[in-house]
C-alpha cells in the first residue's frame, strides 16, 4: 500500500475517480456513452502530444516545435492526398518520415552544437510552421478520404472510438521504452545527469537524437490523428499543443530539469486535463469564468501531486530548484 | 601568448552587435524603404517594447524559471492603467506609479506561489496566466479604454532626433542601463544572480533565496507593466487583446531576446545588453523580411532559418575564441 | 620483470588558461598498485580522464599493451578493459543501486526487455564482494555520500576490467570501509592480475597498499614510477610540494575556558534528532565525531533553520534564540557553515573565483544604494585567498575549472572572509592535499585563538584529535559521549570508538 | 490629379485565414479592370496586432500608398490608421470595422453584430419561434465577440419568450479546442438543445462537422462564412444555413474606391452611410443568408450585389 502511495499516478488516479464520481452525481450525463466517447477522443489526441513532449522532458530538454511538426505533417498528409492524389498509406508513411526528419534535425543540431534544445526548437518552430504557411497560404485541405474520416469518427464498440487504438498502443510502448529498455533508461540517466552518463559511456548523440526522433514521430502521429478527427487538414493544427503538452507530464510528476517522467501518470494527467475542460462545458461555466477556473484547476492538480512528495524531498534538499 | 583578443570581443554581445550591423547594411542596400524615416521610427517603437518584454522574461530566466504569464500580466496592468486614467480620472503620473505597483504585485504572486510551493515557475505562471487573463476579461468585459489623456497617448507617437526615434526606445535603453547597474554593481543584483545559479549554495552562504526569487518575479512584473504602459501609449488605448489571447503574442519576443542574447535557461546568468541586442536583431530581421518581399507566408520560415544561423554563428565564435585563449 | 600494461608518453594537455599536464609520463606495470600523487591541481584527475577517453591529450601518446591507442569516448576505454571511479560522484541519483551498477550491461529477458530481477541478483553479487549491506533496490539518492562512493567502486569492479583507475576512492570513507576496500584491492591484484592506479591525498594509504609511485607537480613529473620501498613519507612530501612537510601542531587545550557561547538544550528535530544537548565555549573547537550517517550535518542544518527544531532550546550568549534561515544566522547571529558538499552546497560552480569567495561579505561591504563593485570585494577577500594559496590563473576563472582541492579552498575562504563568531565546519579537508591541509589546520587553530568558536565535523580521526578541544560523539541522531581531548591518538580513538560501539 | 497607375493598394488581413483568400484575386482583377498600379494581398505572418502594424509600416516603406485593412483590433488599429493618414495615405477598414473616432475613410464590410442578429433571426424562424439554442463564438478579448453575444441576445429577446439561450461557448477560435468543447457540449446538452448559432469561422466549421458526424438533422444550425465544410453540411441537410459575407466584393470594390480617393474624390457630406455599433461611416458589402435552396447559386448572387454596389458607388457616395 505505501508502495502504491509513492507512485506518481496514484494520487492522480484517485483525483480522477473521485472527481468523476462527484461530477456524475451532479450531472449524470457525464457518464453517458456519448460523453465518454467524446472524452476518449480528446484524451486520444492529447495523449500522443503529451508523450511527444514527455520524452524530451525525460532527457532534460524542451521541444517547443511539437505543434509545428504536428501541423506540418498534418497538412503534408492531407496535401499529398488532395493535390498529388496519393493513397492513404504512402501519404501516411511520408508524414511519419517528415516527423522523423524534423525530430532528427532538432536532435542533431542540439547535440552537435551543444546549444539548448529550447533555442533550437524555438528556431525550428518558426521554420516548420513557416513551411506550413508557405505551402498552404493559410488554406485548409478538404479532400480527406472516407476511410480516414471513418477512422476518426467510428466506434469499435460501445463508446470506444477507433481513434483511441493508436494512442493506447503508443502509451504502452512508451511505458516499455522508459521502464524496460536500455535506450529508455539511458535517456533518463542522461536527463538525470548529463556529465555522469557521458562518463559512463552513454552516447549523448544517440540519446538526444533518438529522443527527438521519437518526439517528432509522435508529433507526426498526433498531427495525422487530428486530421482524422477534424476531417480536414488546416494549417492551424498543432497551434494549441504547446501548453497541454507540458501540463500533462508535469501534472504527472515529471521534473522539467530532466531524469524523471512517469508514463502512466502523464496519461492520467491528460485524462485529468480533459475532464476539467469538459466539466467546464457540462456545468455551463460562464465563458468569462472559464479561464480563471482552468488556472486554478492546474494549480490545485499540481499542489495535490506536490503535497505527496513534499516531505520526502525536503529530507534530501536544502532548497528545491526543480 | 601571441595575439591577445580583447575581452569584449569574446562575448556573445560582440557577435550580436556584428550581426546587427551586418543586417542593417544588408537591408539598407537591398531594400527600398528600410532606411526611410517612417520605417526607422516604426522600428524604434517596436524594438523598444520588445526589449522591455525581453528584459521582463530575462529576470525570471535568471532564477532558472520562466514567466509564461508575462503577456497576461502586462495586459492586466495596462487595463488597470486604462481604468485608473479613464474611469477614475487619476492623473497620469500617479496612474503610472499605480500600474507599476500593480504589475509588481502580480509578479509577487507568481514569485510567492513558486517559492512557497516549490512547484516550477513554468507551471505556476501557466496557471496564473489563465487566472490574470481571466480576471482581466471578466472585469473589463473585454471593453477597451480608449479615452486616455492625450498627454499620455502623445508620448507614444512623439518623435525625436529629426523624427527618427521614438522616446519609448530611449526609455528601454535607460532601463537596460539601470538593470546593468543593478546586476553588475550592486549587492542585491549579485545576490539575485547567485541565487539563480545555485540556490543551495546561495542559501547556505547567507542569501535568502526565496526572497531573491520573489524579487526577480516582482521585477519581471514591474517590467511587464512598463511594457504594457508603453504599448498602451503606442496604440493609444488599453485593449484586452493587445497581447493576443492569454497574452501569447508577447511570449515569442520574450523568449527570443534573452535567449539570443546569451541568457542561460538554467539560470544564474544575465546579459542585459545581450537581451537588448537580441530584441533588436529579431525586430530587424522581421522588418527586413517584410521589405525584401520573400512573400509574407514565408516570413516565419526565413526568420527561423536566420535565428538558427545566428545561434550557430555564435557557437562558432565561442569555439574560436576559446581555442585562441589557450596558453601556448 | 613484469610488462607495462598502460603507458602515457610525453603527454601535454591544455585548458583555457591552464596547462594541466606538461610533458608528463606514466607507466603502470601489470599486476601492481600504482599511486598517482600530487597537490591539488597537479593534474592527476586530468591524467585519469585522458586514459579513459574523457579528454583528448594535445600532445603525446596513450599506449596500452604496447599499442598506441586513442579513445574517443569512455565507452571505448571500457571495452578495452579499463574501468574507473572518478573523483566526482557519478551515479544516477534517481535510479536504484542495482541499476546503476549494471547500467552498462543491463540484463535482458527473451523479449529484449530489462529484467529487473536479474539486475538485483547480479548487482547483489558485487555488493556482497564489497561487503556492502545495501539492498540493490534502494534509490541512490537515499544513500549517504560514503555508501555512494562504495557503490561506485562496486560498479567499477562489476565491469571486471584488468585495469582499474581509482581517483580518490577513499575521500569520504570511514577507516573501517577503507580497510575493507584495501584488502579487496589486494586480493584482486593477487588473484585476478588486475592492475590499479590509485589517487589519494592520504599518504598512509599509499604506503599501505601501493607498489610504485608517480608524483606530479604542476603537470610535470616530479618522479616517475618510483618503487615505494625507496621512499619514505618525508621524501614523498618533498616530491609533491617541493619542500618538507610541516608537522600538524596539535592545538593547545584551552583550560581557562570561558562561558558557554552557544548552547543546545534537549533539541529534538523534524529529522529525528533526539534530545541533543551540547555547549560551545568562546574560542573553543568542539569536535563532532560519528560514523557517516550519524546525523551531524543534519543537526547543523536544523540549527541554521533549514529544517525544523521541534522542541528544545537554543541559547546564544545566554539569550534564547530562534534561527530562521542561514541569512539570519550570518547577518544577525554571526554564525557560518562550511558545507561538506562543495559542489552542491558550497560553491556556485558556474561563477568565478571572486564571486564565490566574496559571497558571504556582499551585504557587509555594500555601499550606499547597494553599490558594490569587484575591487571592493577583491580588496576584502584577497588576503584570505592568498593565504590559502588557491591555485587559479585569475579571479575571473570559473570555479568549475579549478581542481577539486582548490574548489574546497574557495569554499573555506569565503567563510574566513566573512568573519563570523561561530563557524560550523563540515569535513573541511576532504580531497585536500597535505600542504593545504596543514594550512587549513593552522587556520582553524588561529581562528579559534582569535576568538572564533568552532564546531568541527570530520570523519578524519587524526584531524579530529589534532584540532578539537572536546569531542562529542554522535550515533543514530543522538549524542552518545563526550570526551575532553588529550591529543593522544591511541587514548582518544579508543575512547571514541568505545562510545560508538557501546 | 493622380494617375490610376500610381495607385498602389495593399490589402492587409488580420492574419493568415482562409476567409481572406478571395482578396488576392479581387486585387488582381481590380488592377486589370481599373488600371491600378498594384493591388496586393499582403498577409501578416501571425494573428497579432503588432505583427500587422509592423507589416503595414513596412508596406508604407515599400511605397504602397493606400491600405485596406481588416483591423487586427477594432480599437487598436486606429492608431496606425491615424499615422498613415498623417503620412497622406488613405485607408479603409475592410470586412470588419474600427471604432470611432477613426481616420479610416470608411468601413466596407459586414456589420458583425447585425450579421449575428440576422443569423439568429433565421435560426429562430427555422425553429418556428421556440426552442433552446446555443451560441458558439470566438475570442472573448475580441470586442466583436461581445457585439455578437449581445446581438444574439437581442434577437432572442425579440422572439418573445419562446426561445432561450442555454449556453454560450467562447474562446474557440482554434480547431482543436473547438472540437473538444463543441463535442463536449453535444454530449452534455445535445438532447436538450434545438438550435445552434455560430458567429465565428472555426466554431462554424467544427459544429457543422460535429452535426454531420452525429448524423443529427434535428438540431438546426446557422453558421457563418463559406467554408467548404459548412456549405457541404448545408447541402447534406445537417446545417440549416449560413450567413455569407462578400470577401471578393470587399477586395474588388475596396481597391476601386481607394483609387478614387487617391484621385481626389471626396465622400459626399450627405452620403447615405449606415451606422453600426462601431462606426457611422459604414457601407454594407452585402450579407446574405444561404440555405439549402440557394447554396449552389450564392456566388452569382454575391456577384450581383457587388456589381450593384460598384455601379452606384460614385453617384451615391463620391464627389469627384
Ligand atoms: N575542464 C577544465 N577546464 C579548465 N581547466 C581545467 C579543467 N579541468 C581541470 N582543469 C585545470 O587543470 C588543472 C589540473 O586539474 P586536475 O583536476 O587534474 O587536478 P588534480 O591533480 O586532480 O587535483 P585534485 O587533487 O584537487 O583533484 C587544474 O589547474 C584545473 O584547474
Ligand atoms: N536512519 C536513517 N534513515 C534514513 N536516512 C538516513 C538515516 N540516517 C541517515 N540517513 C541519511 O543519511 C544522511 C545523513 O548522513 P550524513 O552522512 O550527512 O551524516 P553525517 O553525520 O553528517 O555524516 P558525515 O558528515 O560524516 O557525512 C541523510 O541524507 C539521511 O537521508
Ligand atoms: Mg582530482
Ligand atoms: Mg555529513
Amino acid at each position: 500500500m505505501s508502495n502504491l502511495l509513492k507512485k506518481d499516478w496514484f494520487g492522480l488516479g484517485l483525483v480522477i475517480i473521485l472527481g468523476s464520481i462527484i461530477i456524475s452525481f451532479f450531472k449524470p450525463a457525464f457518464v453517458s456513452p456519448f460523453n465518454l466517447y467524446v472524452l476518449m477522443l480528446s484524451v486520444s489526441l492529447m495523449l500522443v502530444v503529451a508523450m511527444s513532449q514527455m520524452i524530451i522532458i525525460a532527457i532534460g530538454q524542451m521541444n517547443l516545435s511539437v505543434g509545428a511538426i504536428g501541423g506540418l505533417v498534418a497538412i503534408s498528409f492531407t496535401g499529398l492526398m488532395e493535390v498529388y492524389d496519393l493513397s492513404i498509406l504512402p501519404a501516411m508513411f511520408i508524414g511519419l518520415g517528415i516527423g522523423i526528419i524534423c525530430g532528427f534535425i532538432n536532435g542533431y543540431i542540439t547535440v552537435k552544437t551543444g546549444i539548448s534544445a529550447f533555442i533550437i526548437t524555438l528556431a525550428t518552430l518558426y521554420i516548420f510552421k513557416g513551411m506550413n504557411l508557405g505551402i498552404t497560404e493559410a488554406q485548409p485541405f478538404y479532400e480527406i478520404p472516407e476511410a480516414v474520416k471513418y477512422f476518426g469518427n467510428a466506434k469499435i464498440f460501445g463508446p470506444i472510438p477507433y481513434l483511441i487504438i493508436i494512442p493506447v498502443i503508443i502509451t504502452f510502448l512508451m511505458w516499455v521504452l522508459m521502464n524496460r529498455t536500455s535506450l529508455g533508461r539511458y535517456m533518463l540517466a542522461y536527463g538525470n545527469n548529463v556529465q555522469s552518463s557521458e562518463l559512463m559511456g552513454i552516447s549523448s548523440t544517440k540519446i538526444v537524437v533518438y529522443a527527438h526522433i521519437i518526439s517528432g514521430l509522435l508529433a507526426a502521429i498526433g498531427g495525422m490523428l487530428v486530421v482524422c478527427r477534424l476531417q480536414l487538414g488546416t494549417p492551424n493544427i498543432g497551434d494549441s499543443w504547446l501548453l497541454p503538452s507540458f501540463a500533462a507530464p508535469v501534472i504527472g510528476g515529471a521534473i522539467l530539469a530532466g531524469g524523471k517522467v512517469d508514463v502512466i501518470a502523464t496519461a492520467f494527467g491528460v485524462i485529468l486535463v480533459a475532464i476539467i475542460s469538459q466539466t467546464l462545458v457540462i456545468f455551463k461555466i460562464d465563458p468569462f469564468f472559464v479561464q480563471i477556473f482552468l488556472g486554478f484547476m492546474i494549480l490545485i492538480a499540481v499542489f495535490i501531486n506536490r503535497y505527496r512528495e513534499y516531505r520526502e524531498e525536503r529530507r534530501n534538499k536544502v532548497f528545491s530548484n526543480e | 601568448m601571441k595575439n591577445k583578443i580583447p575581452d569584449f570581443v569574446k562575448t556573445n554581445q560582440f557577435g550580436l552587435l556584428l550581426l546587427v550591423i551586418v543586417f542593417i547594411l544588408l537591408f539598407t542596400f537591398t531594400t527600398d524603404g528600410f532606411s526611410s524615416r517612417f520605417n526607422i521610427y516604426a522600428l524604434s517603437r517596436v524594438v523598444a517594447i520588445d526589449i522591455m518584454i525581453g528584459l521582463a522574461m530575462m529576470v525570471v530566466i535568471l532564477t532558472g524559471g520562466l514567466n509564461l504569464s508575462l503577456g497576461a500580466l502586462g495586459v492586466s496592468a495596462a487595463m488597470f492603467g486604462g481604468w485608473c486614467m479613464e474611469s477614475m480620472g487619476i492623473p497620469i503620473s500617479i496612474s503610472i506609479v499605480l500600474i507599476l505597483i500593480f504589475g509588481s504585485f502580480l509578479g509577487w504572486i507568481n514569485g510567492y506561489v513558486t517559492v512557497k510551493t516549490g512547484v516550477h515557475s513554468f507551471i505556476v505562471t501557466l496557471a496564473t496566466m489563465s487566472i490574470y487573463f481571466g480576471f482581466m476579461t471578466l472585469l473589463t468585459e473585454a471593453e477597451a479604454f480608449r479615452k486616455l489623456p492625450e498627454a499620455f497617448t502623445d508620448f507614444g507617437s512623439m518623435k525625436l532626433f529629426k523624427k527618427y526615434i521614438s522616446p519609448l526606445l530611449l526609455l528601454s535603453i535607460l532601463t537596460c542601463f539601470i538593470l546593468y547597474y543593478l546586476f553588475k554593481f550592486t549587492d542585491l543584483g549579485r545576490k539575485l544572480i547567485a541565487a539563480g545559479a545555485n540556490p543551495d549554495a546561495a542559501e547556505l552562504s547567507g542569501i535568502s533565496v526565496s526572497r531573491m526569487f520573489i524579487y526577480c518575479h516582482m521585477l519581471s512584473g514591474f517590467l511587464a507593466a512598463v511594457a504594457g504602459i508603453m504599448l498602451t501609449a503606442r496604440i493609444g488605448a488599453a485593449i484586452p487583446s493587445m497581447a493576443g489571447h492569454l497574452g501569447f503574442d508577447w511570449l515569442l519576443p520574450a523568449f527570443l531576446a534573452p535567449v539570443i542574447g546569451g541568457t542561460l535557461l538554467s539560470g544564474g546568468k544575465v546579459t542585459v545588453f545581450g537581451t537588448m541586442l537580441g530584441a533588436i536583431l529579431v525586430t530587424l530581421i522581421n522588418n527586413g523580411l517584410y521589405l525584401i518581399d520573400v512573400g509574407e507566408f514565408w516570413v516565419r520560415f526565413f526568420l527561423g532559418l536566420i535565428l538558427l544561423f545566428a545561434v550557430l554563428l555564435d557557437r562558432a565564435r565561442e569555439y574560436f575564441t576559446s581555442k585562441n585563449s589557450i596558453v601556448s | 620483470m613484469s610488462k607495462n600494461i598502460l603507458e602515457l608518453a610525453n603527454v601535454t594537455k591544455n585548458f583555457p588558461g591552464v596547462k594541466a599536464l606538461d610533458d608528463a609520463n606514466f607507466r603502470l606495470k601489470k599486476g601492481s598498485i600504482h599511486a598517482l600523487l600530487g597537490e591539488n591541481g597537479a593534474g592527476k584527475s586530468t591524467m585519469i580522464k585522458i586514459i579513459t577517453g574523457v579528454y583528448k591529450q594535445d600532445f603525446g601518446d596513450l599506449i596500452i599493451n604496447y599499442n598506441k591507442k586513442s579513445f574517443s569516448s569512455p565507452n571505448e576505454a571500457n571495452k578495452s578493459g579499463i574501468s574507473v571511479v572518478h573523483q566526482e560522484r557519478n551515479l544516477i541519483r534517481r535510479f536504484s543501486v542495482g541499476e546503476n551498477l549494471m547500467l552498462n550491461n543491463l540484463p535482458k529477458n527473451n523479449l529484449g526487455l530489462i529484467d529487473y530481477d536479474q539486475v538485483a541478483e547480479q548487482s547483489q553479487k558485487w555488493l556482497d564482494i564489497m561487503d556492502l549491506d545495501i539492498n540493490p533496490n534502494t534509490i541512490v539518492s537515499e544513500l549517504t555520500v560514503a555508501k555512494m562512493q562504495l557503490c561506485e567502486i562496486a560498479k567499477a569492479l562489476s565491469l571486471e576490467s584488468k585495469i582499474l583507475l581509482l581517483d580518490e576512492p577513499t575521500s569520504s570513507l570511514s577507516p573501517q570501509d577503507t580497510k575493507n576496500l584495501f584488502s579487496l584491492l589486494k586480493r584482486l591484484v593477487k588473484e585476478q592480475d588486475v592492475s590499479i592506479v590509485f589517487v589519494s591525498h592520504k599518504l598512509e594509504e599509499v604506503f599501505e597498499i601501493c607498489d610504485e609511485v608517480t608524483v606530479l607537480r604542476d603537470g610535470k613529473n616530479a618522479c616517475e614510477s618510483e618503487n615505494i620501498k625507496n621512499l619514505d613519507r618525508q621524501k614523498l612530501v618533498k616530491l609533491m610540494i617541493g619542500r618538507d612537510e610541516q608537522i600538524i601542531k596539535s592545538k593547545e587545550n584551552k583550560n581557562t575556558l570561558n562561558e558557554n557561547l552557544l548552547e543546545l538544550i534537549n533539541i529534538n528535530t523534524d529529522l529525528g534528532h533526539k534530545e541533543i544537548s551540547l555547549s560551545l565555549k568562546k574560542g573553543e573547537i568542539l569536535g563532532l565525531y560519528g560514523l557517516v550517517g550519524a546525523g551531524r550535518t543534519e543537526l547543523i542544518k536544523c540549527l541554521l533553520g533549514l529544517d525544523k527544531i521541534i522542541s528544545g532550546k537554543l541559547i546564544l550568549n545566554k539569550e534564547e534564540i530562534i534561527i530562521h534561515s542561514p541569512q539570519q544566522a550570518l547577518e544577525k547571529f554571526k554564525i557560518g557553515y562550511i558545507s561538506e558538499d562543495r559542489k552542491k552546497e558550497g560553491l556556485i560552480l558556474m561563477h568565478d573565483v571572486l564571486t564565490n569567495s566574496g559571497i558571504t561579505v556582499w551585504s557587509k561591504l555594500k555601499k550606499i544604494l547597494y553599490f558594490l563593485n569587484n575591487s571592493i570585494i577583491y580588496n576584502h577577500v584577497d588576503p584570505y585567498v592568498k593565504k590559502l594559496e588557491v591555485k587559479t590563473p585569475s579571479y575571473k576563472q570559473l570555479v568549475s575549472n579549478l581542481s577539486g582541492g582548490n574548489q574546497q579552498k574557495i569554499s573555506v575562504a569565503k567563510w574566513l572572509a566573512s568573519g563570523t563568531d561561530i563557524l560550523f565546519i563540515d569535513e573541511p579537508t576532504v580531497g585536500i592535499d597535505i600542504k593545504t591541509k596543514a594550512y587549513l589546520h593552522e587556520l582553524i587553530i588561529n581562528l579559534s585563538k582569535n576568538g572564533t568558536s568552532i564546531i568541527l565535523i570530520t570523519s578524519d580521526m587524526p584531524e579530529m584529535i589534532g584540532l578539537a578541544d572536546r569531542i562529542i560523539t554522535m550515533k543514530d541522531f543522538k549524542v552518545v559521549g563526550e570526551t575532553v581531548n588529550n591529543h593522544n591518538y591511541d587514548d582518544m580513538s579508543a575512547s571514541i570508538m568505545a562510545n560508538i560501539h557501546e | 490629379k493622380a494617375d490610376s497607375s500610381g495607385t498602389k493598394v495593399a490589402l492587409v488581413p488580420g492574419g493568415p485565414h482562409p476567409y481572406f483568400a478571395a482578396w488576392e484575386q479581387a486585387g488582381l482583377d481590380a488592377v486589370k479592370d481599373f488600371g491600378l498600379g498594384k493591388a496586393d494581398y499582403r498577409v501578416p505572418a501571425e494573428w497579432d496586432l503588432s505583427q500587422q502594424n509592423e507589416l503595414i509600416e513596412s508596406l508604407v516603406g515599400q511605397g504602397y500608398n493606400a491600405v485596406l485593412v481588416f483591423p487586427g483590433d477594432a480599437v487598436g488599429t486606429n492608431k496606425i490608421l491615424g499615422e498613415l493618414d498623417d503620412a497622406g495615405i488613405p485607408t479603409a477598414a475592410l470586412a470588419g470595422c474600427v471604432e470611432q473616432p477613426t481616420q479610416a475613410k470608411f468601413c466596407f464590410g459586414t456589420d458583425t453584430g447585425h450579421s449575428a442578429y440576422l443569423g439568429t433571426k433565421e435560426l429562430i424562424k427555422a425553429l418556428g419561434g421556440k426552442g433552446k439554442i446555443a451560441h458558439f463564438t470566438g475570442f472573448l478579448v475580441d470586442p466583436n465577440t461581445t457585439l455578437r453575444i449581445n446581438a444574439v441576445e437581442q434577437a432572442v429577446s425579440e422572439a418573445g419568450g419562446g426561445v432561450e439561450i442555454i449556453q454560450v461557448i467562447a474562446d474557440i477560435d482554434a480547431y482543436e479546442p473547438a472540437d473538444e468543447k463543441i463535442n463536449a457540449f453535444m454530449a452534455a446538452q445535445g438532447g436538450e438543445v434545438d438550435g445552434i448559432v455560430t458567429t465565428a469561422w472555426v466554431p462554424a466549421v467544427v459544429a457543422a462537422q460535429a452535426l454531420t458526424n452525429m448524423g443529427d438533422k434535428r438540431i438546426k444550425m446557422v453558421g457563418i462564412d463559406h467554408d467548404e465544410v459548412v456549405l457541404k453540411a448545408i447541402k447534406d441537410g445537417f446545417v440549416h444555413g449560413t450567413m455569407l459575407q462578400n470577401p471578393y466584393g470587399q477586395g474588388y470594390i475596396g481597391s476601386y474606391v481607394m483609387d478614387k480617393v487617391r484621385q481626389g474624390c471626396e465622400f459626399k457630406a450627405d452620403a447615405p452611410w449606415k451606422s453600426t455599433a462601431q462606426t457611422d461611416q459604414f457601407i454594407d458589402s452585402g450579407t446574405v443568408f444561404v440555405d439549402i435552396n440557394d447554396v449552389d447559386t450564392y456566388v452569382m448572387a454575391m456577384r450581383g450585389i457587388s456589381l450593384e454596389i460598384l455601379e452606384t458607388f460614385d453617384s451615391t457616395y463620391l464627389n469627384c
